[in-house]
């Protein structure tokens, strides 16, 4: 049987949605992260840096629902307000890098020749450095502040848009409609933007929603390593940090809650990476 | 044979761009080292200019390059400001216990995530697929470190069925004499049982952290790929001149699945070393990784752009390797 | 008679990747001094195997594709110079115009069929209103028997015969002097095909555009085309009146493809059979036929001299020493 | 005389993300043995999908909702799994499209072909490999002993057609399926593949399915002749009875749309309309009937359309024949 060539078909998200319960887990999961984000520092019951050394170390409570750090401060309130913190990071990343990488692997998929040759390699070069690596020395060279946690981490992505663009645009040069556009009168600027880009956008926009999840990972990763955002800012990796110290004495929450909140923002966004390419890419559906 | 050598010639320039970012990003690294290395109030102004001479700082760029590069062909890695110690000896210590722990957390990740994606395409839509599917959304969604500290105090603390995460070895038991630096290598040729075990014990727990972290790629891309070619033309050939199933699996589909399968073991090797970091800051192992955390925060530059040079060099030697085998497995690679 | 499109000594040598590390990388030989001249109105069939060369030769033609050697004239005047997206700016664009070989990849899926088949007439025929350009579009949707309403449909929701002629509306919008038409109905049913060709027979002869229509369907070729080049591995075998070759074909390779093709009807002689591997196509040699190894009539000869096109009479060339 | 094969009444669904497929209903014709027959049908007219339920290498998708397969008067759907898996190869075997995708890509195509022989002979090692040149030379490839190390990828689309062929004949079928086992490959390749599918039949009796899209190719091959329409039969007959006297309007229009038949362009003629789709739930009883010159009003009346024996041997379902 033939595919169904265009990618969105009316009724498709609806379809999504129904066949797989976990579609709508995610996004439940995703607007609950966008409303923490969003609102969550105006609604939280305390002042996530207010200290409290008389209720320091608290197991979960009715008045702490997570309980508190070892200075007293409520680990609720922290987590919720650090959402916006840490989704921004990995929103800026994962834009630049999308958008930068996108348009550079389209432009020398297209022509190729010596810039193809030269930006081939240097992302071979960028490729050779374990991700995590690569940006831990990214940050430290840079200087240790939140937007060069965001630069290292769109420049380690960036050799992934660069590789997916390049390898898609490159088949589709030779492809019927693109030579039609220019035995039309197109130009190859024009031909790049009106008919490769956007035919190219899908894998890619796919990729990045993969990515959001990796980006929020990334970031709380260098941080929990004391990289990027600095104490007493509540985000979910130095929450993590600060925990790591008391677990072997038995204070479990402290690791656990920002651990969790870390694990089900990246869980929403591979999920609903999933999703969207079983919405988009037609070679998966059946 | 020749192959492998042109292949092995097109690594040298990728390499060699290795080295230039290596020591671009350190050179770019905040602070003086000088002023850190001469941070004695009692020093003047000309005995940190003396440093900065020894060092070689006060030459132009290229010519620091040049220099680094010249080191770096006689083995010398520089030293490292913390320890005093020559880098590359640093390393050369810490190596092998990072090795020894990757190595068997990707091991460990193999054995169970290949048989998993099997179990799943061989019956896409089954209870196993679906297990198989949530086994690997929730990996991929597992940060290292969370997990890693999660399993501590599960099974050190709650149920103390492993030893205190401190080290690759109980400080009370005398390491095995040194030759590979793998403990358990050492263990086995000194014919001791005990340190075996206890070094094995040690390192459970890391290393099934790592190997949850790898496991989710991995099971995905086999059953990924094996879907893919058991849906393929010529297993319907195959099938159809009444080949016996368990041939058309193994000797058919599987060869076949394998191939992408090893290219993503590449991948997930790589991912590994960078998780490393992570995973021996958790549990204090005493690796490259806790000694390249270490150098960052004390802005000692050395110590990082040796472990960012070996991060590489093992990668590149990683696909190397995965060549090779996709060579071997593949006739039509290299044509 | 003055030609419409004349090729001249026309080559397309792709480079292919080296295999040693210093030797000189080989040279695919697609489209090998070709010399082809059409002529206004007329149809012109392109006949081969995969892989001889015939796309690549109409892509050149089209102007789709850069030449590594050889000229291109155009009424006369070259236009061979100037590289494929200088050219595609230049006025003269529009006098040629392509059709692709599969319906669906040649449709850009994001695009209406109004907005595909627009393109081309936005960008080459001057600044031109909206309703102008409406209408020109239904001009040219009219001229392929396309419904009005299929203009705002998206290709996934047309036919394969329905996309084809989505495709030669988008050509004709231009009013080109020239259709190249590569394999066009290949992609197509049979009971499709008919109409397609019909259409193209029909536009040839009400507004004279001069069709290039390259094919490995010698049947289909012999009912829409007064003349027939045939290829072989980049070079001109055979050309001359279609009626002619197909009652005659003096090149070997000519006699084995009419022979080989299945037909309903009876035949006379029985099937020649071609022994052998074709030669490659990359770095071939100088000297030597390039038919050699498959030839039934081959000779000592064929393999010291390589043929040249030579004419026969009735304005008909042959590529063999000892055809006709 | 019994058939070797007979299709009875097969019906086929099977199910899509848009809705289920209805590719097969009712479908009925035989093969004699030693009978080369032709299965003709434009693309989604369910040729491939009758080919994978004989052979029972249907998608996981598709499933037979009725009907039954015939194989010497057993039937192959009722067979158990490991007595149908021995079937394959020794009571029919299939040819594909595709020569290259449809052989093992890393894999020798002397191992491939000694893999059938292995599977169903029981032979030792060396008789295997003996038996693979056999058939290596049987199909005319030229240097057989080189060519069995070779891998698909260093051959010729028709060398790989060959080989394929070699392996379905491995153990001499009954049967052998050929689907549109020439598309793709050259018309003088094409030519020395239908040549050769057509002699080896003959000297082994082995009955020939071939299916394919072009009329011209089939009617120079085959005995016999069954045209399909959108997973109905709608004529079967002689070839020669095919050609002379088409009895449906869609194998009437069939004749006419083929350009080797005319004689100018004016009287090439394509069939109007296109296939109706077969996940409609209201598909109509005659499935033509929509892209039919001569539809009358019960053309529609409900109840299943009858194939029917208008002369001897000559079969058509139409409830409005001339």
């Amino acid at each position: 049987m033939t595919h169904p060539v265009h990618p969105v078909r009316q009724g498709g998200l609806r379809r999504a949605l129904r066949g797989n319960p976990l579609n709508l887990f995610a996004l439940a999961l995703f607007a609950l992260l966008c409303f923490a984000a969003a609102f969550g520092p105006l609604l939280v019951p305390h002042d996530p840096l207010a200290t409290d050394a008389a209720a320091a170390l608290q197991p979960p409570s009715a008045r702490h629902w997570f309980g508190t750090d070892q200075i007293g401060r409520d680990l609720f309130s922290r987590v919720v307000v650090a959402t916006r913190l840490d989704l921004l990071i990995a929103l800026g990343a994962v834009s630049l890098s999308l958008v930068a990488g996108s348009a550079l692997g389209a432009i020398i998929g297209y022509w190729g020749g010596v810039l193809d040759t030269v930006v081939s390699r240097l992302v071979d070069v960028l490729m050779a450095f374990p991700l995590f690596v690569l940006a831990m020395a990214l940050v430290a060279a840079l200087g240790n502040s939140v937007i060069n946690v965001v630069y290292a981490t769109a420049i380690v992505n960036l050799p992934f848009y660069i590789r997916l663009a390049r390898s898609e645009v490159r088949p589709r040069r030779a492809l019927g409609y693109v030579e039609a556009a220019r035995a039309g009168g197109s130009g190859d600027w024009r031909i790049l933007l009106r008919h490769l880009i956007p035919n190219i956008a899908a894998p890619l926009v796919i990729q990045a929603s993969v990515n959001l999840g990796w980006a929020v990972l990334n970031a709380a990763a260098l941080s929990f390593l004391g990289l990027g955002v600095r104490p007493p800012t509540p985000e979910w990796g130095i929450m993590v940090a600060e925990g790591a110290r008391f677990i072997a004495s038995g204070e479990w929450w402290i690791v656990t809650f920002p651990g969790l909140a870390l694990m089900l923002a990246v869980l929403a966004f591979n999920l609903l990476g999933d999703a969207l390419r079983d919405l988009l890419d037609p070679r998966l559906r059946r | 044979m020749s192959r492998v050598g042109l292949r092995l010639l097109s690594a040298i320039p990728t390499l060699f761009g290795v080295v230039v970012v290596t020591f671009l990003l350190t050179r770019v690294l905040p602070g003086d080292p000088a002023v850190f290395f001469a941070s004695n109030p009692a020093m003047s102004a000309a005995d940190i200019a003396a440093v900065r001479e020894t060092l070689g700082l006060d030459q132009p760029l290229y010519q620091q390059f040049l220099i680094y590069l010249g080191n770096l062909a006689q083995g010398d890695l520089g030293r490292s400001i913390a320890t005093g110690q020559p880098v590359a000896a640093e390393f050369a210590r810490r190596l092998p216990a990072s090795a020894e722990l990757t190595c068997l957390a990707f091991l460990l990740a193999v054995s169970v995530a290949v048989p998993l994606g099997l179990a799943a395409a061989l019956r896409p839509g089954s209870l196993v697929d679906h297990a198989v599917r949530l086994i690997v959304t929730l990996g991929v969604s597992m940060p290292t470190f969370v997990t890693g500290l999660l399993m501590i105090y599960v099974f050190y603390v709650l149920a103390g069925v492993v030893p205190e995460p401190i080290g690759r070895l109980d400080p009370f038991l005398f390491e095995p004499a040194r030759v590979t630096g793998f403990l358990t290598i050492d263990a086995l040729l000194a014919g001791d049982r005990q340190i075996l075990a206890a070094a094995l014990h040690q390192m459970l727990l890391p290393a099934a952290t790592m190997a949850l972290f790898a496991l989710a790629p991995l099971t995905r891309m086999t059953r990924a790929a094996m879907i893919a070619t058991l849906g393929s033309e010529f297993i319907r050939t195959a099938r159809a001149a009444g080949l016996s199933r368990g041939r058309i699996v193994v000797v058919y589909a599987l060869r076949n699945a394998l191939l992408p399968v090893v290219t993503t073991m590449g991948m997930v090797f790589s991912y590994m070393l960078g998780a490393n970091v992570l995973v021996e800051r958790v549990f204090s192992w005493p690796g490259i990784g806790a000694f390249a955390i270490d150098s960052i925060v004390n802005l000692d530059y050395a110590p990082l752009q040796g472990f960012m040079l070996i991060m590489a060099a093992l990668f590149i030697a990683v696909n190397l390797v995965v060549d090779i085998v996709s060579a071997i497995i593949d006739p039509r690679v290299g044509h | 008679m003055t030609a419409l499109l004349q090729a001249r000594n026309l080559s397309c040598h792709f480079r292919l990747r080296r295999e040693t590390l210093f030797g000189r990388p080989p040279l695919l030989h697609a489209v090998d001094g070709v010399d082809l001249t059409i002529h206004a109105g007329e149809a012109l069939g392109l006949v081969g195997e995969s892989g001889c060369g015939k796309s690549t030769l109409a892509r050149l033609l089209a102007r789709l594709l850069d030449p590594t050697g050889g000229q291109l004239f155009l009424h006369g005047a070259e236009i061979s110079r100037e590289s494929v997206s200088r050219f595609a700016r230049s006025d003269r664009r529009r006098a040629i115009q392509m059709v692709f070989q599969d319906p669906t990849e040649s449709l850009n899926p994001l695009l209406t069929v109004f907005q595909s088949i627009a393109d081309p007439g936005g960008r080459l025929l001057g600044p031109l209103s909206r309703t102008a350009l409406r209408q020109r579009v239904e001009e040219a949707a009219a001229a392929v028997n396309l419904p009005l309403e299929f203009l705002d449909r998206y290709p996934h929701q047309l036919s394969g015969g329905q996309k084809a002629r989505v495709g030669i509306a988008r050509a004709l919008v231009v009013e080109p002097q020239l259709l190249v038409l590569d394999e066009p109905t290949s992609a197509l049913d049979v009971s499709v095909q008919a109409t397609v060709l019909q259409l193209l027979d029909r536009l040839r002869r009400d507004r004279g555009i001069a069709l290039l229509f390259v094919s490995h369907d010698l049947n289909v070729v012999r009912l829409l085309c007064q003349r027939i080049a045939v290829m072989y591995l980049g070079e001109i075998v055979e050309t001359g009146a279609a009626a002619d070759i197909y009652r005659a074909p003096a090149h070997p390779y000519t006699r084995a493809l009419l022979s080989a093709i299945p037909s309903l009807r009876p035949r006379g002689a029985g099937r020649i059979r071609l022994d052998g591997e074709p030669q490659s196509p990359v770095n071939p040699c100088a000297t030597r036929c390039r038919f050699a190894g498959r030839c039934f009539m081959e000779q000592p000869l064929c393999t010291q001299v390589a043929p040249e096109l030579r004419a026969l009479p009735g304005g008909r060339q042959v590529r063999c020493h000892y055809a006709g | 005389m019994t058939p070797l094969l007979s299709i009875r009444a097969l019906s086929v669904e099977f199910d899509t993300s848009h809705g289920t497929v209805h590719a097969l209903d009712r479908l009925s014709f035989d093969i004699a043995p030693g009978e080369i027959l032709g299965i003709i049908g434009e693309s989604g007219s369910g040729k491939s999908v009758t080919a994978y339920a004989v052979m029972g290498i249907l998608d996981r998708a598709a499933r037979i909702t009725g009907g039954e397969i015939l194989f010497r008067g057993e039937n192959l759907l009722a067979m158990a799994p490991r007595a149908r898996d021995a079937w394959r190869g020794r009571g029919a075997a299939m040819v594909f499209q595709n020569p290259r995708t449809a052989l093992n890509p890393i894999r020798t195509v002397g191992d491939q072909i000694a893999d059938v022989v292995a599977r169903h002979s029981g032979l030792s090692r060396r008789a295997v490999r003996a038996r693979v040149q056999e058939l290596l030379r049987h199909v005319r490839i030229p240097d057989p002993e080189r060519r069995a190390l070779a891998y698909p990828f260093q051959l010729s689309g028709g060398l790989c057609q060959r080989v394929g062929i070699a392996m379905a004949l491995a153990c001499a079928p009954r049967l052998l399926i050929a689907d549109e086992p020439t598309t793709g490959l050259d018309v003088t390749t094409q030519a020395a593949i239908m040549e050769l599918i057509r002699e080896r039949a003959r000297d082994s009796g082995t009955a020939v399915a071939l299916i394919t899209h072009d009329l011209a190719l089939a009617a120079e091959t085959c005995d016999r002749l069954v045209i399909m329409h959108a997973g109905h039969v709608v004529e079967a007959a002689p070839t020669a009875a095919i050609l002379s006297r088409p009895r449906h309007p869609y194998t009437a229009g069939l004749l006419r749309s083929v350009p080797s038949l005319a004689g100018s362009i004016a009287q090439l003629q394509a069939v109007p309309g296109s296939l109706p789709d077969l996940r409609r739930a209201d598909l109509p009883p005659c499935r033509f009937a929509e892209r039919c010159p001569r539809r009358l009003p019960r053309c529609d009346a409900p109840g299943p359309l009858a194939l029917e024996e208008i002369a001897p041997g000559h079969l058509a379902a139409c409830r409005n024949l001339p």
